[in-house]
C-alpha cells in the first residue's frame, strides 16, 4: 500500500515539476509547482514525519507559492505567455542535466550506505527537546540565528518595497524595526 | 649602526624631504645636496673598504650585519659589500648626482620627478648592498618601477607605449626571477638546518644539481633581461629613446648594471655546475646580442638609439664575459660595467645637451657643431672614444680583459665566439667615428646654431663628475683591478677554477 | 551559561548590542536629527571594532555549534577592520543620498546583519551553523546591492545576486545533504572523523565547495561579478568584493585544513586548476574594462585565484599566507574603491577615460589610487608585495613550480592593466580634467586608514609573525 | 521507512528533481520562473536529507531538522526576491532577464 502511494507520489512530483518548468504560462507553473510542493509535504507525512510535513504545507506550499502567485498577479497580466527558449540553450542546459543526473545516481547507487540501528527518534518531543535544548546536540543556536535572518531579511524587503518620493512622506511610513 | 644602510636613509631622507618641498627651484636643490651627500658616502665607503682590506680583513664581505625580518621565515635583510659591489655603488652615486644637475631644467612636476628619479637610485643602492635574496629582490623590482613614470610623465616621442613596454618586460623578467630565487630558497640549508635566503650560506651549503639545472636558466633569464639579454633587450632601445635624459642615464648606466650583476652574483654564484654546464646556450645569446647590436647601431641615424644599441651590445659583452667563467673574463666584465655605466650616462646626458640646443636628434641634421659648442663636442669625442676602446681610456682596460680572459679557453667553440665578439668592436668603431664626423666636423648645417649658447654650469658640473673617473679609470687601472680580483676569489672557488 | 562564556561570544554581542542601540535611536530621532544616525553608528562600531581585538579566548558553546580560539577571533577582527573602512568610506554617501530618504540606519543595520552572519560562519562548529550563517551573510548583501531603489541598475544587481545566491545555496545544501547521508553528522569535528574518503563525500564536498565559491567568485562561479559589482552601491560592492569574501575565504579555510584532511588529495587538485582558471579568466577579461568598476570587478576575480594559491599547503605557512594576504588585501582594495567612489560620488564620473589627467587636479586622490593599484600588483614595498611573496612561497614550498610559474606571469599580466589606470591619472593631460574633489571626513579617514596599512603592514614584520603564530593551531 | 520502499528510489527521486531544477535555472528567462526552479531544486535537497534522517540515521532528528530551517531559509529568500522583483517591476514594467541586461558584459 505505502509502496503504491510513494510511486503515485513520485510520479506526480517528477512529472509537475517538469511540467512547471516547461510550461510556457507563468501561473500555471506556479499551479504545477504547488502541486510538487503538496506532493513533497505527501511524502514526508508517508514516512512519517508529520511536523515537517505539516510545516511543508504551511510555510511553503501555503506561503511561499502564494507569494510567487501574489508577485505573478502583480507584474503580469492573466494569460501571458513566456516565449520558448531557444534552442541551443534547451540543448546545452539539457544534455548538461541528463549527463549530472545520471552520474549522480551511478554515484549513488555503487555507494555503500550502513544503517546505524538505533531506536527511531522521531516524535514531537524529541523534535522540540532538540530543537531548543542549549547543550551538546542541541539546535537552540542556530534557531537563534534564523529569527536574526528573519528580521534582518524583514528589513531588507521593507527597505527595497517602500514608496518614498520625500522626506515627509516617508517619515509617516515609516515601519522598519 | 652598520655604515652601509646610510647608503638606504640619505636617499630616503632625501625623498622625504623633498615630498616637502615645493616650487621650482626648491626641489632641485634639495635633491642635489641629497645626493651630494649619497656621493660623499659612497666615497668614504670605497676608503673605508680600502682600509679595511688594507688592514688584512680577507672576509668574503665587508660591514656584514643581518636584521631579523620575518622570524618564522627566516627572511633577513643581510647586508655586506666586496669588491664588486663598492665600485658599482660608487659608480651608481656619480651617475646619479651627475643625472640630478643634469635635470636642473626639469620643472614640469619637478617635485615629483626628482622623487622617482631618487626612488629609482634608493632600489639601486638598496640592491647592491644587500646579500640576501629576498631584500635583493625587493631593491630590484623597487628600482623598475618608477621608470614608468618617469619615461611616461617626463619622456618624449612614443612615451606611453615605450613605458608600458619598457616596465612589462622588466617585471616579466622580475616574475621568472621570482620563480628561480623561491626555488634557490626551499633546495638552501643553513647551518642550523633551516632555508635561507643568505647569499653566502646558500653558497656554503649548496644547491643540489637537478634544482640548479632548473632554476639556473630562470634566474639568468631573469637578471639577463634586465642586462638586455638577446632577445629580451627590446623594451632597452624604445625605452632609452622616449626617456628623459637623466633617466636614460640612470637607467643604461646603472639600472642594467643590475643584470649583469645579479647574473653573476646570485646565477652563477650559488649555481656554479649548472652555469657550466649551460654557459654555451648562453654565450650564443650573448654573443649574437653584441654583434646584433652594434650592427643595428650602425642603421640608426637617431642618437639616443644609436647610444642605446651600443649599450645593449657593451651589457651583452658585459655577459659574454661573465659566462666565460675565469678570473679575468669576470675582472674584465666589471670592469666594464663601471666603465661603460660612466660612458653611456656620459653619452645620453651630452645627447641631451645637443637636444636641447638644436631639437633634433638626427645626425645628419647636425653638423659643424664643434666650431659652436666646443666644450660639449670636445667631451663627446672622449667618451666616443672611450667607447670604441681607445687606449688610456676606461674601455680599453676592460674590453682587453674580456678578450683575454676569454680566449683563455682553449677550445674552438669559446675562441670562435670570442673572435666574433671582438668584431663588434671595429663595428662600434665604425658607427661612433661617423656620428663624430657627421655631427661634430664639417660647415655649420643651420645657421641658426651659430648662436647656440655654451654649455651651462649645471652640465660642466654633471659631465665632469662622469669624464675624470674614466680618465681616471683608463690612466691607473689596477687598484680597482686588484679591489675587484680579490673579491672574486669566492666565485672562483665556487667554480671550481681559482 | 556563565559570565566566561559570554565572553566567548563577545564580537556577536557586542555587534548585537550595537544593532540594538542604533535601531533604538532610529525610533527615537525625529526627522531632522536623522542624519545623527551616522556619526552614531560609525562610532558605536568603531569601539565594537576595537574593542575586539580585547582578551582573545578560546572554547565551545552550545554544544559545539559555535567554538572559537585565537585564530577565528582574528579573523572577525580582521573582517570588522574591513567593515569600519567600508563605513567610513560610506559615510558621505548615507548623508547626502540616504539620510533624505529616510533610510540610513537601514543600511547600517543590514551590513552588521550580515556582518553578523560571518562571525556565526567562521565559528560554526556544524554545518547547519556554516549554512545559516553563509545565508544571513549573503541576503541582507542582496537587499543592500538593490539599496538604490531609484536606479535601475541597481535593481538589477540585487535580482543577479539573489538569483545566483539562491543557486549557490541550493548547491551548497546538495552537498551537505550527500556529506550526512556518508557520515550521519553535521559536526564539523565529527566529520572529520566519520569521512572514508569515498566517491560520495568527494561529491559532496564539490557541491558544497561550489557554493561557497559562489562567494569567492572563483571561475566559472564568477559570473555574477561584474554585473552586481558595477549595478550595485559601490560601498556594496566593495563589501562583497573583500569583505564576503574574507569571510568565504576563512570558512573555506578552517573547513579544508582545520576538519577534512581526508579530501586533500582531492581538493588540492581541483583548487590547482580553480586557481590556474581564476587568476587567467579574471586577468583576461579585466583587461579589456574600461569601466573601472568592471575593472576592479575582474581584478577582485583574478585576486581570489593569487588567494586560492595559499591553499596548495596546509600546512601553518598555507595558512598564514591566507590570511594575511586578506588583511593586505582589505586595505588595497577598499583604498582602490574608496578613491573611485569618491570620484563617482562628485562627478559621477567612472570611466577610465574620465580620469585622464586627474593628478594634476587630484593629487592626492591619485596618489591613494596610486598605491592601492601597485599594492594589489605587488609592487614593494607596499604590502601587497609581501602578500603576494608569501602565497608564492607556500606554492614553492609545496613545489608546485608550474603553478607558481603561471601565477607570476598573471602578476605581470595584471600589472598591465593597473598601469593602464596610472597611466591615465598620471601619463596623459587632458583638456577637460575632472575638478578638484573634496572628499568628507569620514571618506578621508577611511582612505588614511587605508594607505597607513598599505604603507606599513608589509614592512613591519611583526604583523605576518603575528598572524603566523596564530595560525599554529586551527 | 516506507515498506518496500528502498533508499535508493527515494535518492532517484529528488536527485531527478534537482536536475529539473537546474534545467528550468538555465533555460527560464523570466526572474519569477527562475526563482520556481530554485525552489525545486531546493526541496530536492531537503528530500535528501529527510529520507537520510529516516533510512540510516534514525537515533537523532538531525536531518530533518534541516530540513526545517532550510525551509526557513528558503522562505527568506523568496520573499527578498520577490520585493526586489517588484521593486524592478516598478522601474521597467518587465521581469525577463533580457529586458533586465543592461549592464554590459
Amino acid at each position: 500500500m505505502e509502496k503504491i502511494i510513494f510511486y503515485i507520489l513520485s510520479a506526480v512530483i517528477l512529472s509537475l515539476s517538469l511540467m512547471s518548468v516547461l510550461s510556457r504560462k507563468l501561473l500555471r507553473s506556479a499551479v504545477y509547482l504547488f502541486g510538487v510542493l503538496t506532493a513533497i509535504a505527501g511524502f514526508y507525512f508517508l514516512i512519517g514525519y508529520h511536523f515537517l510535513g505539516a510545516v511543508q504545507l504551511t510555510v511553503y506550499a501555503g506561503g511561499i507559492v502564494v507569494l510567487i502567485i501574489f508577485s505573478i498577479l502583480l507584474t503580469h497580466e492573466i494569460d501571458h505567455q513566456m516565449p520558448t527558449p531557444e534552442w541551443s540553450r534547451v540543448a546545452v542546459a539539457g544534455a548538461l542535466c541528463v549527463a549530472g543526473a545520471v552520474m549522480f545516481i551511478q554515484l549513488l547507487q555503487g555507494s555503500l550506505f550502513s544503517r546505524v540501528e538505533v531506536p527511531e527518534q522521531s516524535d514531537l518531543n524529541t523534535l522540540g527537546n532538540t530543537l531548543l535544548n542549549p547543550g551538546g546536540g542541541g539546535y537552540l543556536l542556530p534557531f537563534e540565528v534564523v529569527s536574526i535572518l528573519l528580521l534582518a531579511v524583514m528589513i531588507g524587503a521593507i527597505v527595497i518595497a517602500k514608496q518614498r518620493h520625500s522626506v515627509d512622506n516617508s517619515s509617516q511610513e515609516k515601519q522598519a524595526p | 649602526m652598520n655604515m652601509l644602510l646610510l647608503l638606504l636613509i640619505i636617499p630616503a631622507l632625501t625623498v622625504g624631504g623633498l615630498l616637502f618641498s615645493n616650487g621650482k627651484r626648491l626641489p632641485r636643490m634639495v635633491a642635489a645636496v641629497g645626493m651630494s651627500l649619497q656621493f660623499a658616502a659612497a666615497c668614504y665607503l670605497v676608503l673605508a673598504y680600502l682600509q679595511e682590506r688594507a688592514a688584512g680583513n680577507t672576509a668574503e664581505m665587508l660591514f656584514t650585519s643581518s636584521y631579523e625580518w620575518f622570524k618564522y621565515l627566516n627572511i633577513r635583510f643581510d647586508l655586506g659589500v666586496d669588491g664588486v659591489s663598492v665600485s658599482l655603488i660608487l659608480l651608481t652615486a656619480i651617475v646619479t648626482l651627475a643625472g640630478v644637475f643634469i635635470s636642473w631644467r626639469v620643472e614640469d612636476l619637478a617635485k615629483e620627478f626628482f622623487v622617482s628619479l631618487i626612488l629609482l637610485a634608493t632600489g639601486v643602492f638598496g640592491f647592491f648592498i644587500s646579500i640576501d635574496l629576498f631584500s635583493m629582490f625587493l631593491f630590484y623590482e623597487l628600482a623598475v618601477i618608477p621608470m614608468y613614470l618617469l619615461i611616461g610623465i617626463w619622456g618624449s616621442g612614443p612615451r606611453e607605449y615605450a613605458a608600458m613596454k619598457l616596465t612589462l618586460m622588466l617585471m616579466a623578467g622580475s616574475a621568472f626571477l621570482l620563480v628561480g630565487l623561491l626555488g634557490l630558497y626551499f633546495y638552501s640549508a643553513n647551518a642550523a638546518d633551516q632555508h635561507t635566503f643568505n647569499l653566502l650560506e646558500i653558497a656554503r651549503g649548496g644547491i643540489p644539481i637537478e634544482a640548479q639545472r632548473l632554476f639556473f636558466p630562470l634566474t639568468f633569464v631573469g637578471f639577463g633581461v634586465l642586462g638586455a639579454l638577446f632577445p629580451f633587450h627590446t623594451w632597452s632601445p624604445d625605452g632609452h629613446a622616449s626617456a628623459p635624459t637623466a633617466v636614460s642615464m640612470l637607467h643604461a648606466g646603472v639600472l642594467m648594471k643590475l643584470g649583469g650583476y645579479g647574473c653573476f652574483r646570485v646565477a652563477i654564484f650559488l649555481m656554479p655546475e649548472a652555469a657550466a654546464e649551460m654557459s654555451w646556450f648562453f654565450i650564443i645569446l650573448t654573443g649574437s646580442c653584441v654583434i646584433y647590436a652594434a650592427t643595428h647601431a650602425i642603421l640608426q641615424t637617431d642618437l639616443k638609439y644609436i647610444n642605446a644599441y651600443s649599450s645593449v651590445s657593451h651589457c651583452g659583452l658585459v655577459l659574454f664575459a661573465i659566462l666565460m667563467l675565469n678570473e679575468t673574463a669576470l675582472t674584465g666584465a666589471v670592469l666594464q660595467m663601471i666603465s661603460h655605466g660612466l660612458m653611456t650616462a656620459l653619452f645620453f646626458a651630452l645627447i641631451g645637451m645637443l637636444y636641447e640646443r638644436t631639437h633634433t636628434r638626427i645626425v645628419q641634421e647636425m653638423g659643424g657643431l664643434l666650431k659652436v659648442l666646443p666644450f660639449i663636442s670636445a667631451v663627446y669625442v672622449i667618451a666616443g672614444l672611450a667607447s670604441l676602446g681607445l687606449p688610456g681610456l676606461s674601455g680599453f682596460v676592460a674590453e682587453l680583459s674580456i678578450f683575454v680572459g676569454a680566449f683563455e679557453h682553449p677550445d674552438v667553440f669559446h675562441r670562435v665566439w670570442t673572435i666574433l665578439a671582438v668584431s663588434a668592436i671595429v663595428v662600434t668603431a665604425v658607427y661612433i667615428l661617423r656620428v663624430v664626423g657627421v655631427m661634430l666636423m664639417g660647415p655649420i648645417k643651420e645657421p641658426a646654431y651659430a648662436a647656440l649658447p655654451g654649455a651651462f654650469w649645471y652640465e660642466k658640473t654633471g659631465a665632469l663628475l662622469l669624464i675624470l673617473p674614466i680618465v681616471g679609470m683608463g690612466l691607473l687601472p689596477l687598484w680597482l683591478a686588484d679591489m675587484i680580483q680579490f673579491s672574486l676569489i669566492p666565485l672562483l672557488r665556487a667554480l671550481g677554477v681559482g | 551559561m556563565k559570565w566566561d562564556d559570554l565572553l566567548l561570544m563577545r564580537h556577536e554581542l557586542q555587534l548585537l548590542a550595537v544593532i540594538l542601540i542604533v535601531t533604538c535611536a532610529e525610533i527615537y530621532l525625529s526627522g531632522r536629527d536623522k542624519s545623527r544616525i551616522i556619526p552614531l553608528s560609525l562610532a558605536l562600531f568603531g569601539i565594537h571594532m576595537a574593542a575586539g581585538w580585547l582578551w582573545p579566548a578560546e572554547g565551545e558553546l552550545f554544544g559545539g555549534m559555535y567554538r572559537t580560539n585565537g585564530l577565528i577571533h582574528l579573523m572577525k577582527n580582521i573582517l570588522d577592520v574591513g567593515v569600519l573602512i567600508v563605513l567610513l568610506q560610506t559615510g558621505g554617501w548615507a548623508r547626502k543620498q540616504l539620510v533624505p530618504e529616510n533610510r540610513a540606519s537601514e543600511f547600517f543595520l543590514l551590513i552588521w546583519s550580515s556582518l553578523l552572519g560571518m562571525y556565526y560562519m567562521v565559528s560554526a562548529g556544524d554545518l547547519l551553523m556554516v549554512f545559516l550563517g553563509l545565508e544571513l551573510s549573503t541576503l541582507p548583501v542582496a537587499a543592500l546591492a538593490a539599496y538604490e531603489v531609484l536606479k535601475m541598475r541597481s535593481a538589477e544587481a540585487g535580482i543577479k545576486f539573489i538569483l545566483t545566491a539562491g543557486l549557490a545555496s541550493a548547491v551548497t545544501l546538495m552537498g551537505i545533504s550527500l556529506l550526512y547521508g556518508s557520515t550521519g553528522t553535521f559536526v564539523l569535528a565529527d566529520l572529520g572523523k566519520q569521512m572514508q574518503g569515498n566517491s560520495l563525500e568527494a561529491l559532496g564536498f564539490l557541491f558544497f565547495f561550489a557554493g561557497i565559491a559562489f562567494k569567492i567568485s572563483l571561475v566559472p562561479f564568477h559570473f555574477w561579478t561584474p554585473d552586481v559589482y558595477e549595478g550595485a552601491p559601490i560601498s556594496v560592492a566593495a563589501y562583497l568584493s573583500v569583505i564576503s569574501k574574507g569571510a568565504a575565504v576563512f570558512i573555506l579555510m578552517i573547513l579544508l585544513m582545520g576538519f577534512a584532511p581526508l579530501l586533500t588529495d582531492l581538493w588540492v587538485n581541483v583548487l590547482y586548476l580553480l586557481a590556474i582558471l581564476t587568476m587567467t579568466i579574471g586577468n583576461l577579461f579585466a583587461l579589456r574594462q574600461r569601466n573601472l568598476k568592471r575593472l576592479l570587478a575582474y581584478s577582485a576575480v583574478a585576486q581570489a585565484g593569487f588567494i586560492m594559491l595559499g591553499f596548495m599547503s596546509s600546512q601553518q605557512d598555507g595558512k598564514a599566507s591566507i590570511v594575511y594576504f586578506m588583511l593586505v588585501y582589505l586595505f588595497s582594495n577598499l583604498a582602490a574603491f574608496g578613491v573611485v567612489q569618491t570620484i563617482e560620488l562628485h562627478t559621477g564620473k567612472e570611466d577610465m577615460s574620465d580620469y585622464e589627467g586627474l593628478y594634476r587636479t587630484n593629487p592626492r586622490l591619485s596618489l591613494v589610487m596610486l598605491l592601492a593599484l601597485f599594492s594589489l600588483a605587488g609592487i614593494p614595498p607596499l604590502a601587497g608585495f609581501f602578500g603576494k611573496f608569501f602565497l608564492f612561497m607556500t606554492v614553492a614550498s609545496a613545489g608546485y613550480y608550474l603553478l607558481l610559474t603561471i601565477a607570476v606571469i598573471n602578476t605581470v599580466i595584471s600589472l598591465y592593466y593597473y598601469l593602464l589606470i596610472v597611466r591615465a591619472m598620471f601619463l596623459r593631460k587632458s583638456d577637460n580634467p575632472l575638478p578638484l574633489v573634496t572628499s568628507d571626513g569620514w571618506m578621508r579617514a577611511g582612505l588614511v586608514i587605508c594607505v597607513a596599512g598599505i604603507v606599513v603592514l608589509g614592512v613591519a614584520s611583526g604583523v605576518y609573525d603575528a598572524i603566523y603564530a596564530l595560525c599554529a593551531h586551527l | 521507512m516506507i515498506p518496500g520502499v528502498s533508499l535508493i528510489e527515494i535518492l532517484t527521486v529528488s536527485t531527478l528533481m534537482f536536475f529539473i531544477g537546474v534545467y528550468g535555472f538555465l533555460t527560464r528567462k523570466n526572474l519569477i520562473t527562475i526563482l520556481m526552479s530554485l525552489e525545486l531544486m531546493l526541496n530536492g535537497a531537503a528530500i535528501n536529507f529527510v529520507a537520510f534522517n529516516k533510512y540510516l540515521y534514525p537515533g537523532q532528528p538531525n536531518g530533518q531538522l534541516f530540513a526545517l530551517f532550510l525551509i526557513a531559509v528558503a522562505a527568506c529568500e523568496v520573499a527578498l526576491a520577490i520585493a526586489i522583483v517588484i521593486n524592478l517591476y516598478r522601474k521597467i514594467k518587465a521581469v525577463d532577464v533580457e529586458q533586465v541586461n543592461t549592464l554590459k558584459h
